[in-house]
């Protein structure tokens, strides 16, 4: 009468933290999506190529879900499969931008109480990148998304060049108002133009010799704060980021900068 | 709903009553037979629940040895209230008594049906009040939270393991969902069982299983109540358990039950009288605990063509519709199955299938459509099967679908991941809120495509009916009437299963039901 | 196109007065200025091309020396006139000698009028008749596969190199695309010359060059043969080099342009004087070379809110018609744009964006609209982008636009991949199939959603362009009427390249163009 | 006047078959999409952990393009990078079924050229499997996407026994009509159980002692001929293969058998 009863087997499904693994639907079960082109024809050797790839990325389990022929020497695969390694989510550290989120009332009083005067901002897309949305997202009065931008502080002063601008454009500009903060929006990343341009302008503020009197501040969609840092600015604000994250940091920033001389 | 597409309303009226006299044709054998599976549903109701040491859930060691015992044509209410008269045994002390060979058969006298029937009523209560109150707990959180007006949100869970199908239930009803339906594991339905416990393994579902009932409908409450929304729960009562799975059901709170009156015979060649005897208590139970009812006309799609076979979907509805009034549900009860499933090669694909859709509507006003999404057209292109799954989503919003299943983009890969899931709410949220009232600024040519479509299904529908009518439900299941698949009456399984009912047979729990549902309850 | 949308035809005929008082008043301004872009191009009509030893384009070399001589104002096509008369160089070698300082302008005699003409007619038909050939060519082309009857599916390849552009295209075009855009790289917009030859490196896009053009067509044409289908090129005719880029791709048979009256003002503040004059001799190049132009109303969707700013589209789409129409294209050629960019968020999405689709449609009979896809509302959810892209899909069967540029799942991320563009073929190419007849088959509510929407956004547009009317585009520049960008007369780049002609100025190509195409040709 | 000039630079964008990688828009770039779930919450350090996933991957350039928290403590990513490694497709062996496709009626001549008798096939979808689709596909006389199905060849006996049929009695069956070939189908992969039962399978087959009299065949969309030689078939046919491919096998292979005696 065995037949009535069904197999029964044990689980170890905690997570553990120091061995975090992508999420299917069974903890730890490391399932990845992935897709790519190869520049080969499609038949059984592309097929086991594909999955060759997989295999180095260390998955297991691979399966080529769909295989689609873009042209005669170029196929097309969707593949999932099991990542079999992981990592320690416990030792990660990410460099905090964010201390605790202010409010446009809260930041103005901040600068009132710490800085006690105003705060002068310039910012642009620099180089050849038309975008402007992102740098007027910072700061036009009207602000983005339900977040007021910078021109509407009263405590901030800021000069929005638009777009297009050449960087040495920026800086001249930039010194002659005696700029505190200058905010540079990249858009296009393409060929890595931005990080071009961005260690351009770095080393025009360098060699204008004011590095040391301002805080640099980059932005746009495929801008983290770790790639800024790495180019050697203060901080960079990437998407979901809005006008009170910069004015919080740049408040801030500026108080410990005076409080420490 | 008005008459966007024309519809001749005699001919539906016509469908209807060769429907209804081919339902009525077979309730007839129906109400002369009852099953194993409807004696261990009697056993539940009764209280009977658990496994012995072996594994064997007690009510089908009740009705095994009842057969043994020759008495199984009485039906297991006569055998228990006889015990209880003869020895003040529960029905659930009885059933561990037979499991350790203890209890005597062959010493048990007969009683008089009214000392029998007084027993029988007062015990019913118990259970009968126990699926009540599962039955007001859900009116009254629907009427707390309010009910929701546009499509439901319909998912499923497949992990296999039920606690991870929380979690996954969990996320999608945050994210959106309002019906989690809890796939069933591959073989479950040909089991002639239902397991017991928790249980964390299953193979393209988990098993249904009670205590994995009770534990969903808890986390979808919790859910339910920080989101301040009702969270619907689905299962199969399908089968070769079918009774007994609505009445777990019923005591669980489930809220819809894929329930069919040919599935089973059909795609998982069960004996078609063991079906249809079947069915009707489960449907009964169903309507007695508010469930709506899920059928499966969509599979026809799945195996036969959706542009050639339409027709066939509209003819089993029909049936359907009229089985399940028969067992005493309402017709907002009634989900009738259908599936977008024409091929996306076909020109005019969409046309087709929005008239289709339209049409069904029309025909069946009160009835919702549990309306299934591609999945058979579906290959392991996740982007285009997601595109798929945005026009299957335009259909609902645009013919006011209410049973809203969601399709994954990884249909032809694996049981969805909880991305899949939350990728396919967003789609189906979107371009419902995009087109929310499209539907109504929408006017239909006349004698267009679509007009002429739907004419020419239902043509063909009425047809079909009327040669079902003619041959009788069980020929023509015979001839492969639907999605192809032939069946004979006396092959497949679980037809030793069947018996008569002898002229003493006693089944409290049904006539009670039956009798408060035609009196109308809500 | 019947009307359903029940469109004031009135008001659509007093909007379109407007337009062509507001262009009118501005073709004044146009026809007594030139520019050095304008200069060039008339080089490059008289055979100078290439570069010298530094890089720079002959016509730029010419252009500008003329300038620092102080004869400009007649016109380079008088310059080259004199020039032969007295030395019997031609235009080319005249460049180089220039080039290499050894010209000397100072001892240039002056000659008659009728002496010039002679000369310049005959050398003006040379350049003509070999643009005149290429549109024979294409009219060959399109006579030999057929002409196509749904919309071009139009597709962008800008991966900065030419020749991976090529493998990408030739990809594309076997995929189903019938149009392949080469996006320009940043920046190229500002300069103001156009690069030479071949080139492998760019950002966001490709430099138009004449080199480039003519690769591409190539790849083009000889994938054309092997499919059977004409695949159109496309490019840019924006920024400061207008009319160079036209002639170029009149030359190397562009089919289409993107080229606009004022997105050059507004988008690259490029002086409004500067743009006006350039577009106007662009445009009847383009004119000439039987190319349609794609003018760029839904950049204003991109920057401000599709919903709000709808009626700004209408009226610019005037607006460009009547400069267009003024330029010598026929309305065939007018490529009005238009982008689905409502903000999936907002509830009925679809169905405004329905309606304003439509409504163009119906008010642009003769014209195709250039429809864009969502872009600013997509993020990297590239799953979410594809669906966003099937609607606007969707928006385009249903209302029957022609140009269709298709949308990309990566939009959000990078310039497409190879497979990204795949997918988005894929889906444009189901859901035409699919939905292809469902437009003639829905009629719109009367006084719906869609057709009040409609009425709404025309009645503002006439406000809107009342008020242009009035003060002038000029000053309505100035004022941030289009996507809330303010622009004065005498700021922006490129203004000092404008100047006033003399009475003597002769553009021989410019008169015979447009009488040409007064007299009509096709 | 270099204002005029653009830069130029040099290329290597030679296919090398010996180092083969993703192709994204540009010849070598090994640009891969992947996505997947993290099961912890979404903030700048689970952020910072889908990176280093994509990292232990190989993948440098990595962009997160898009963060979804699925639920308090689930987060889906999507990402793209750079894949740096390649692989060395000329050194791809893929074991090869094809060996030129025939149609019905060639395949038909040939099994009356070499083996002058009909073959006998028996399939099914074996163990819990509902899945008909696929063998009836292989099997049926109307066949599927224009290719008819074994039932049709002249020269093969063919026997569906349909779904859901337990090994045993498949194995029974086949054993009773001297089956020369057995055609399995398996559709549902999860957990692995079809492993589990084509495993059964042909320990059921071996244990009866005919392993050595017949062919055995597997087939399903997860199915490769990989796996199922892995398994112990001897071949496996997957998604895009029809009857004649597999008719054509099973001909030749019958053939070669025959005659090696
Ligand atoms: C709108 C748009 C345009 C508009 C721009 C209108 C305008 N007035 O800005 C138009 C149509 C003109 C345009 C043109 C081009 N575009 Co464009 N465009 C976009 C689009 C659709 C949206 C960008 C946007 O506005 N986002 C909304 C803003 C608010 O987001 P954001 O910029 O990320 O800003 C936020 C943060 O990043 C941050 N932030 C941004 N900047 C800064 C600066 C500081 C200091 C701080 C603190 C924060 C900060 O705060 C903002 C708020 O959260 C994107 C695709 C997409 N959906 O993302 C393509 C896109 C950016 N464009 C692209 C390209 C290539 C171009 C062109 C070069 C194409 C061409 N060759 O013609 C042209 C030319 C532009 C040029 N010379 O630079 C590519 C870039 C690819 C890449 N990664 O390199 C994209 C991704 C499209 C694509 N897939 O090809 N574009
Ligand atoms: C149709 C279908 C059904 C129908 C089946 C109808 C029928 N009569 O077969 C119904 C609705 C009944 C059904 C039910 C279930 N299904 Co189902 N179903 C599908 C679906 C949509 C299509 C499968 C199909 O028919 N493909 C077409 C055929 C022709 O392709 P094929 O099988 O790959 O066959 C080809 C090759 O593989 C090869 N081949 C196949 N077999 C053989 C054998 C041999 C010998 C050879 C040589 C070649 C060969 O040749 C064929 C032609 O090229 C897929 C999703 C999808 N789009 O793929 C899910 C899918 C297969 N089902 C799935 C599941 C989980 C189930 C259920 C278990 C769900 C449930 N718990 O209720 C049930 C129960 C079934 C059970 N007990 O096994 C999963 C499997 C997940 C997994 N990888 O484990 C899928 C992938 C859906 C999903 N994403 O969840 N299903
Ligand atoms: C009515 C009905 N019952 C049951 C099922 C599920 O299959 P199984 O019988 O394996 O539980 C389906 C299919 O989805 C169905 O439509
Ligand atoms: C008319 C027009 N010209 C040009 C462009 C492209 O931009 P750029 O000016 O950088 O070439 C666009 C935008 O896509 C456009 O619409």
């Amino acid at each position: 009468m065995s037949g009535y009863s069904i197999e029964k087997k044990e689980y170890d499904m905690g997570l553990d933290l120091q061995k975090l693994k992508p999420y299917g639907d069974t903890l730890n079960d490391g399932k990845v999506q992935l897709s790519f082109t190869l520049p080969v024809h499609s038949c059984e050797k592309s097929t086991e190529a594909a999955r060759e790839i997989a295999s180095e990325m260390g998955l297991t389990d691979i399966v080529a879900a769909h295989i689609k022929p873009l042209d005669d020497n170029y196929t097309f695969y969707v593949m999932y499969g099991t990542f079999n390694k992981s990592i320690d989510y416990s030792k990660i550290e990410v460099p905090d931008i964010e201390n605790g989120a202010m409010d446009m009332n809260e930041i103005d009083d901040f600068i009132k109480a710490h800085l006690k005067r105003k705060i002068i901002v310039v910012g642009a897309s620099t180089g050849t990148d038309a975008h402007t949305v992102g740098i007027d997202a910072i700061m036009n009065m009207k602000g983005y998304a339900g977040h007021y931008g910078l021109e509407r502080y009263e405590m901030i002063e800021a000069h929005n060049l638009g777009a297009q601008i050449p960087n040495i454009d920026f800086v001249r500009f930039a010194k002659s108002v005696k700029a505190d903060v200058l905010l540079v929006s990249q858009t296009v990343t393409q060929k890595d133009i931005h990080i071009q341009n961005l260690t351009q302008l770095v080393e025009m503020v360098e060699a204008e010799g004011f590095r040391e009197c301002v805080l640099l501040i980059c932005g746009g969609a495929r801008i983290s704060n770790r790639l800024a840092v790495e180019l050697g600015y203060d901080a960079g604000f990437g998407s979901g980021k809005f006008a009170d994250d910069v004015a919080a940091y740049i408040a801030r920033e500026l108080s410990d900068r005076k409080e420490r001389g | 709903m008005n008459n966007k597409l024309k519809i001749d309303k005699k001919l539906v009226g016509s469908c209807r009553r060769s429907a209804m006299r081919i339902a009525a044709d077979v309730q007839e054998f129906i109400d002369r037979h009852s099953t194993v599976a409807i004696e261990r549903t009697v056993c539940r109701l009764l209280g009977v629940d658990g496994v012995n040491d072996i594994d064997i859930p007690f009510p089908n060691v009740v009705v095994e040895s009842m057969s043994e015992n020759g008495i199984l044509e009485y039906g297991a209410a006569d055998f228990f209230a006889r015990v209880y008269l003869h020895t003040g045994l529960s029905a659930q002390e009885t059933a561990e008594q037979i499991s350790k060979s203890s209890f005597d058969f062959d010493s048990l006298p007969e009683f008089s049906k009214a000392e029998k029937t007084v027993y029988l009523e007062d015990i019913a209560k118990i259970s009968l009040k126990r699926i009540q109150e599962q039955r007001n707990k859900r009116n009254g959180y629907i009427k707390e939270y309010g009910g929701k007006s546009g499509p439901l949100l319909y998912i499923i869970v497949a992990t296999g393991d039920i606690r991870e199908d929380v979690t996954q239930a969990v996320a999608a009803a945050k994210q959106g969902a309002d019906v989690i339906a809890v796939i069933r594991t591959t073989g479950q339905s040909l089991l002639d069982y239902v397991p017991f416990g928790e249980t964390r393994e299953g193979f393209g579902g988990t098993y249904a299983t009670q205590e994995n009932f009770r534990i969903m409908r808890k986390a979808l409450d919790e859910a339910g109540k920080s989101l301040d929304r009702y969270i619907c729960l689905c299962n199969y009562c399908s089968g070769l358990c079918m009774p007994e799975i609505a009445v777990m059901g019923a005591f669980e709170r489930l809220d819809m039950m894929l329930n069919d009156a040919l599935y089973g015979i059909l795609f998982r060649n069960i004996n078609m009288k063991r079906t249809l005897v079947d069915q009707n208590f489960s449907r009964t139970i169903n309507a007695y605990a508010g469930v709506i009812i899920n059928t499966g006309e969509d599979n026809y799609l799945t195996t036969s063509d959706a542009f050639e076979e339409a027709h066939t979907v509209l003819a089993s509805q029909f049936i359907n519709e009229q089985f399940a009034v028969l067992a005493g549900l309402k017709k907002s009860q009634i989900g009738l199955g259908h599936a977008f499933e024409m091929s996306p090669g076909l020109k005019n694909s969409f046309v087709y299938e929005l008239a289709q859709a339209q049409m069904t509507r029309e025909i069946f006003p009160e009835s919702p459509l549990k309306y299934m999404p591609p999945t058979k057209h579906k290959t392991g292109d996740i982007f285009m099967a997601n595109i798929q799954d945005a026009l299957f989503n335009m259909i609902t919003i645009l013919t006011g679908q209410k049973i809203h299943l969601l399709g994954m983009p990884t249909e032809a890969i694996h049981t969805p991941f909880m991305s899949d899931r939350a990728l396919s709410i967003e789609n189906a949220r979107y371009i419902f809120s995009a087109m929310e009232d499209l539907g109504g600024e929408l006017i239909f040519k006349r004698d267009g495509i679509m007009a002429n479509r739907a004419g020419e299904v239902l043509q063909k529908a009425h047809e079909l009916l009327g040669r079902i009518d003619e041959r009788g439900l069980f020929e023509s299941l015979s001839d492969g009437i639907f999605a192809g698949i032939k069946r004979k009456e006396d092959e497949g399984r679980g037809l030793d299963g069947v018996f008569e009912k002898s002229g003493d047979y006693l089944n409290p729990f049904y006539d009670n039901m039956i009798s408060e549902l035609r009196g109308g309850i809500d």
